[in-house]
């Protein structure tokens, strides 16, 4: 908010009115150029001072709907230097500092909790800040999450997944608490039951493995039945609830969809079961059905 | 142009409550922020949320031990609130069902934790941040409260009064990522900031990429002043690579630390004769960091912590998670080698100046949680105290902002609080690159009396300008400014603090801000640009970072998290008092305010603290 | 999102259709591939071998039966596949009824078959 | 502005190198399922020879069956048909497994033993199939 950098734009227009349109126009590109010039100067440079140097080849997805050369997807080369504990993100974070400040990508926390980073590393979704790169083949190749809609480079657009989660109804029922500092009990074997469950950062790993989801859009997915779960299974849930969940997951979207392909549980960055999950309300789904027969 | 009661800036712990409580009060709530909510940093969050729930404790308690805690300098009003609200908050989350641990009776479960009296810290497994967020998120959604995620909010919409106490925000400027939008946000009621910890101050944090302290920054430039800002608790062993946290637990088990020599340096150094690596946090991180700058860790860097001695079966049985934390953060199995440690910046006491309704001294403007300071951490935090902040004053924000009956608060704020001017020597001026006073305290122009949509109209408009300025022209990229901000910052105000080094920090950041008049964006895009985002929050690193050293090299004397090299004492008669750096017509001003240490019923009295 | 989840179809019932089927078509394929490979070779099919064998009138059942789990269990499973393609609409009322066309022709025809081999030509 | 890139479909295939174990075993599932299926059809077809049959003459069903296991083609195919119901019977025995929650951390062991079991009978069922008239 500094009226320093306004001053600098008011000269600059006042420069600018002189101009034709067209001359202002040259000009521009001119910079851009220079620009581009530059940035290969400075990615010449950078690279040349790692001659010596243990590096790491990332071979990165690249895509923006709004500029020329990069309008048609390519994939980007850069290298980076190696050390130890170094991981996919912070490889991504380097080449982004030091050589393209337009690599785009959701990161945040580092540490697996915020779900911003999942990504399709050599082949599989992972968490880029929780895979390590010694572990990788070299050259590492990093796109974005498949099946969803790139927005730009590697991030992709959520939105379908957040749909999905929210379909499910994914809150607790807090019509029937007890009042004030009274707690509802629960007992440890029902809290471990739902364990695993409650471990979803909302990452999509899952979702973008499954081809059904893939196929199918509508398909809840992996991430809001385990969703559904957490609370289906919790005991402290009200029945009334639970059973206006179980019908939303057996609609024909639901858990019938699921055709045990195993993919999700085996790229869930936090281990969940998922697949377990799914069968375990498929089960419950029919039990619940013969009820009312 | 958007338009609701209740703008909620944030939606880590602290907004999401807040945003519940305006609801429930009736308000049409907005919540802002640059992450999706889940994504907010108090997912990290592994201990656990203080409440004295059980037969046995009781909020006085804990009261006590954070007073003792803060070292004297948390405000009594601030404390007595957050541990009488702290049981019905935590209650509260289970009702909404919240997957807590449970007793054996199916209570809630509690465990001890450094600094209390009683094992009052109520927790979910080591993920209780994770739950905290995802159960408060879950009643966002079934409340259907709007949220605009990925909405980078970059200045606030204030009125142009002379004296910030006059002033009144009436909404906020946000840019929304995936479009490139700069849209505004009227805000009938009030503006809650609840932006989190300021972490990327520093270059090794357990704080998370997005912790810009954005929303201090920006409370900073309209008038608000940062409290007690040199106040930063340090954490001893984080992994070197990334800043992920090494939970005390490994040295509470019987975890060692080395140096390069092989030397058990908190012994044979004379660190901690008695205790060794179980003393507490800040002396085992000056302690690893004097080795470090003896040229006796390892690279320059780190320190070893070594577990291998327990046992396999042992660590594998109490300590599972750090075996997986090592392997994939660090790469190294801690199992067969020992890990690399080092201090990490973990939380900021300080931060945007509020009663304890949240309220600054702008009207209209509240702050919640690590962003704000109604004082309840003084010069130290304890442990499973900030998750409570989250609740509670997040709570009382969002219910005040909606509906202000407005109980007249005891904590004053603004400069009428001030009860003594601060003088400190500084090496180069600090503040604002050119003449002062261009850039208006408020940034709302001539607006006084204006009807908030203009007011809001025009702050837009000038962050349209200063965004087509930063895209269109050459100029330097701001990762080379932050890197070297950083830098400064974790070897000249990190756990040792020298008046030389503060001084130098100084010239440095003021070197930072002469840098980022050149700064500018190249990336040309108006679809998901951080590299625009990351130029502004640069700005913001800088403001904070300065108020930050300011702060640290006035306060002469050695309390809490701060440590000076010349002042070894705490000392009451002259220093217990809250330092306040108010951004004044672009040149910070630094003035201290008394802490109240007049209890509900009780005067709490300063005394050694040691545990 | 919600109300895409309107209420009437619930798939539970062709699941466990599937399911059940599927038990049923293990023994019984096990058994048919055993009898007319291994027991009987292919090749040595005569019409009067199997006029002997479709006389009885467990085998006979059993054959029908199987002709019709047989067929539920494929033209379900086909039909689910297409529709986790993303087979909706109005193409999959379409390709719905074809499909019921198709296993009801299968059926009968398979029926009379069955009764031929008898060796009474009623059909 | 806020275009975005499908990558559609397309790429699902061409990325069978990264699929694990329990995607194979879908696609093997899947694909045995239609085989079967269409040899259903096809079957009831071959054997409506069986009406005239019934009808008087006996030899058109089984010259026509007999004719058609002399063709080596159709013994060759028939190893195929066998080796496509086992695999379905061995996986569908695993999903049903599956389906009710069990061995699931077990579950790509249990595709390589289908897998393996398969090719074992189909091996030593080779004999039967294509010995008899050489
Ligand atoms: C590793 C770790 C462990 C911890 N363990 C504990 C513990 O055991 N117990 C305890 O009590 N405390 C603990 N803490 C401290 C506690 O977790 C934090 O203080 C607390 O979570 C901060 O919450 P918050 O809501 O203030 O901010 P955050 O959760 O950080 O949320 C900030 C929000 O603001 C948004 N935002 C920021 N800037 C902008 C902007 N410009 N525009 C729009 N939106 C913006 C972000 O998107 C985000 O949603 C821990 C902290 C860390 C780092
Ligand atoms: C003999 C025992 C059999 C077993 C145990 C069995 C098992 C199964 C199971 C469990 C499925 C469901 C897969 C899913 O929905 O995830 C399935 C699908 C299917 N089965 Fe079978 N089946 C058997 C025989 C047959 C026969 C004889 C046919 C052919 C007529 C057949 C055709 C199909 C088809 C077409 C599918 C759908 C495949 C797909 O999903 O595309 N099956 N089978
Ligand atoms: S279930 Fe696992 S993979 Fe799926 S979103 Fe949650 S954490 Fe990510
Ligand atoms: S990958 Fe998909 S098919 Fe089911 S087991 Fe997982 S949801
Ligand atoms: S950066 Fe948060 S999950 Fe990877």
């Amino acid at each position: 908010m500094s009226t320093q950098i306004q001053e600098q734009e008011s000269e600059q227009e006042e420069q600018q009115q002189g101009e034709s349109v067209p001359a202002q126009q040259q000009r521009r590109m001119d910079q851009k150029r220079e620009r581009a010039a530059d940035e290969e100067r400075q990615r010449e440079r950078v690279e040349s001072s790692l001659d010596d140097e243990d590096t790491r080849t990332l071979k990165v997805f690249r895509y923006d709907p709004e500029v020329e050369g990069k309008k048609d997807p390519r994939f980007d080369e850069f290298v980076v230097p190696f050390r130890k504990g170094m991981t996919v993100l912070d490889a991504l974070m380097w080449a982004r500092d030091h050589y393209d400040s337009s690599l785009t990508f959701r990161h945040s926390c580092r540490q697996a909790i915020c779900g911003s980073d999942a990504l399709f590393v050599n082949g599989s979704q992972r968490l880029g800040c929780k895979t390590q790169l010694a572990d990788l083949q070299n050259p590492v190749r990093i796109e974005p999450l498949p099946h969803q809609e790139v927005v730009k480079d590697l991030v992709v657009d959520m939105q379908h997944f957040y749909d999905q989660m929210d379909a499910v109804q994914p809150y607790f029922n807090d019509d029937d608490v007890p009042d004030g500092l009274e707690e509802q009990r629960q007992t440890r074997e029902n809290r471990e039951k739902i364990k695993m469950s409650t471990r979803c950062i909302w990452c999509g790993a899952c979702m973008s493995s499954c081809n059904i989801a893939a196929g199918d859009n509508e398909y809840l997915g992996p991430a809001a039945i385990n969703k559904a779960y957490r609370f289906a299974m919790d005991d402290r849930e009200g029945e009334a609830m639970k059973q206006e969940r179980l019908e939303i997951l057996e609609q024909e979207n639901g858990v019938w969809r699921c055709q045990t392909q195993f993919s999700c549980t085996e790229v869930c960055p936090k281990d969940i079961p998922l697949t377990d999950h799914i069968q375990e309300l498929k089960r419950e789904a029919v039990k619940n059905n013969l009820k009312f027969w | 142009m958007h338009e609701h009661d209740v703008i909620v800036v944030g939606a880590g712990g602290a907004g999401l409550r807040a945003a519940i409580a305006a609801q429930e009060e009736g308000a049409d709530v907005a919540l802002v922020s640059k992450l999706h909510p889940v994504r907010s940093h108090t997912g990290a969050a592994e201990g656990g949320i203080n409440a004295a729930l059980r037969d046995g404790d009781s909020w006085e308690d804990h009261a006590y031990d954070t007073m003792k805690g803060s070292d004297y300098l948390g405000d009594a009003p601030a404390i007595e609130t957050l541990c009488q609200d702290s049981p019905q908050e935590t209650m509260q989350l289970e009702h909404w069902g919240m997957a807590f641990s449970r007793d054996d009776d199916g209570r809630v479960s509690q465990r001890p934790f450094g600094g209390l009296s009683f094992p009052r810290t109520t927790y979910a497994g080591a993920e209780t941040g994770h739950h905290l967020l995802h159960t408060m998120y879950e009643q966002v959604v079934k409340r259907g409260i709007r949220v605009y995620d990925e909405h980078y909010v970059m200045r606030l919409a204030v009125t142009d009064h002379e004296d910030p106490e006059e002033r009144r925000c009436r909404g906020a400027v946000a840019y929304d990522i995936k479009t490139g939008d700069i849209n505004g946000f009227v805000a009938n009621n009030g503006v809650i900031l609840a932006t989190g910890g300021p972490g990327q101050v520093f270059d090794h944090t357990t704080n998370a990429v997005a912790n810009t302290g954005d929303g201090p920054a920006m409370a900073y430039r309209a008038g608000v002043p940062l409290e007690d800002m040199e106040f930063i608790q340090f954490h001893p062993t984080t992994l070197p690579s990334t800043g992920v946290l090494i939970t005390e637990g490994v040295r509470g088990e019987g975890g060692i630390l080395y140096n390069k020599d092989g030397e058990r340096f908190m012994f044979e150094h004379g660190y901690a004769n008695n205790v060794g690596e179980l003393a507490s946090r800040d002396v085992v991180a000056r302690a690893e960091l004097t080795e470090i700058n003896a040229g006796r860790g390892f690279e320059d860097d780190y320190v070893l912590l070594d577990m291998r001695h327990l046992g396999e079966e042992r660590i594998t049985d109490r300590l599972e998670n750090i075996i997986h934390l090592s392997e994939d953060f660090e790469g190294v199995n801690p199992l067969e080698e020992p890990m690399p440690v080092k201090p990490g910046q973990h939380y900021a006491m300080g931060g945007v100046e509020t009663d304890e309704n949240g309220e600054t001294c702008i009207s209209g403007l509240y702050a919640a949680g690590e962003c704000a300071c109604v004082s309840v951490h003084g010069a130290n935090r304890l442990g499973g105290n900030a998750l409570p902040e989250l609740i509670v004053f997040g709570a009382r924000a969002g219910r005040h902002a909606a509906h202000r009956e407005k109980g007249e608060s005891q904590i004053k704020t603004g400069p009428s609080a001030k009860t003594e001017d601060g003088v400190v020597d500084t090496p180069v001026t600090p503040g604002e690159v050119g003449s002062p006073g261009d850039d208006v305290a408020a940034d709302g122009g001539a607006l006084v009396d204006a009807p908030a949509g203009e007011v809001v109209n025009r702050a837009v408009e000038q962050e349209r300008a200063r965004v087509e300025h930063l895209m269109e022209r050459d100029g330097t990229n701001h990762a080379e400014i932050r890197a070297d901000l950083q830098e400064t910052m974790t070897a000249n105000v990190n756990v040792f603090r020298e008046e030389e080094g503060l001084k130098q920090a100084l010239r440095d950041i003021r070197e930072c801000r002469e840098r980022y008049q050149d700064v500018a964006v190249s990336d040309p895009s108006h679809t998901f640009n951080t590299d625009l985002i990351h130029t502004i929050e640069t700005r913001n690193l800088i403001d904070i970072a300065e108020a930050l050293t300011l702060g640290a090299l006035a306060r002469e004397e050695f309390r809490g998290a701060h440590w000076r090299a010349e002042f070894q004492e705490r000392r009451d008669e002259e220093w217990l008092k809250h330092t306040m750096v108010a951004w004044n017509d672009g040149r910070p001003e630094l003035y201290y305010t008394d802490v109240i240490l007049e209890g509900e019923d009780k005067e709490y009295e300063p005394k050694v603290r040691s545990y | 999102m919600a109300e895409h989840y309107s209420s009437f179809s619930r798939h539970g019932t062709g699941w466990l259709l599937q399911r059940l089927t599927a038990v049923f078509l293990i023994g019984v394929l096990a058994f048919h591939f055993m009898l007319l490979h291994f027991v009987n070779h292919a090749a040595d099919v005569t019409f009067m071998g199997t006029q002997m064998r479709m006389q009885q009138l467990g085998y006979f059942v059993t054959m029908i039966a199987f002709l019709v789990t047989a067929t539920f269990h494929g033209v379900n499973g086909v039909y689910n596949a297409l529709v986790n393609q993303g087979l909706a609409g109005t193409q999959r009322t379409v390709v719905k009824w074809s499909l019921v066309a198709a296993s009801v022709a299968l059926v009968l025809q398979g029926i009379r078959v069955a009764f031929a081999m008898t060796g009474s030509p009623i059909l | 502005m806020s275009q975005s890139y499908d990558r559609g479909l397309v790429e699902d295939f061409g990325r069978w190198r990264d699929f694990s174990a329990g995607m194979w075993a879908w696609v093997f599932h899947k694909f045995t399922g239609w085989v079967l299926i269409g040899y259903l059809f096809t079957h009831i077809a071959v054997l409506s020879t069986a009406i005239p049959a019934a009808g008087g003459d006996p030899s058109i069903y089984t010259n026509t069956l007999q004719g058609l296991e002399d063709l080596l083609v159709v013994r060759f195919l028939e190893v195929g048909l066998l080796a496509v119901a086992v695999f379905h019977i061995l996986n569908g025995i695993r999903l049903l497994f599956v389906d009710l929650g069990v061995g699931l951390t077990a579950q790509d062991k249990s595709f390589y033993a289908s897998l393996v079991l398969t090719g074992a009978i189909v091996v030593a069922s080779i004999p039967t199939f294509l010995v008899g008239q050489l």
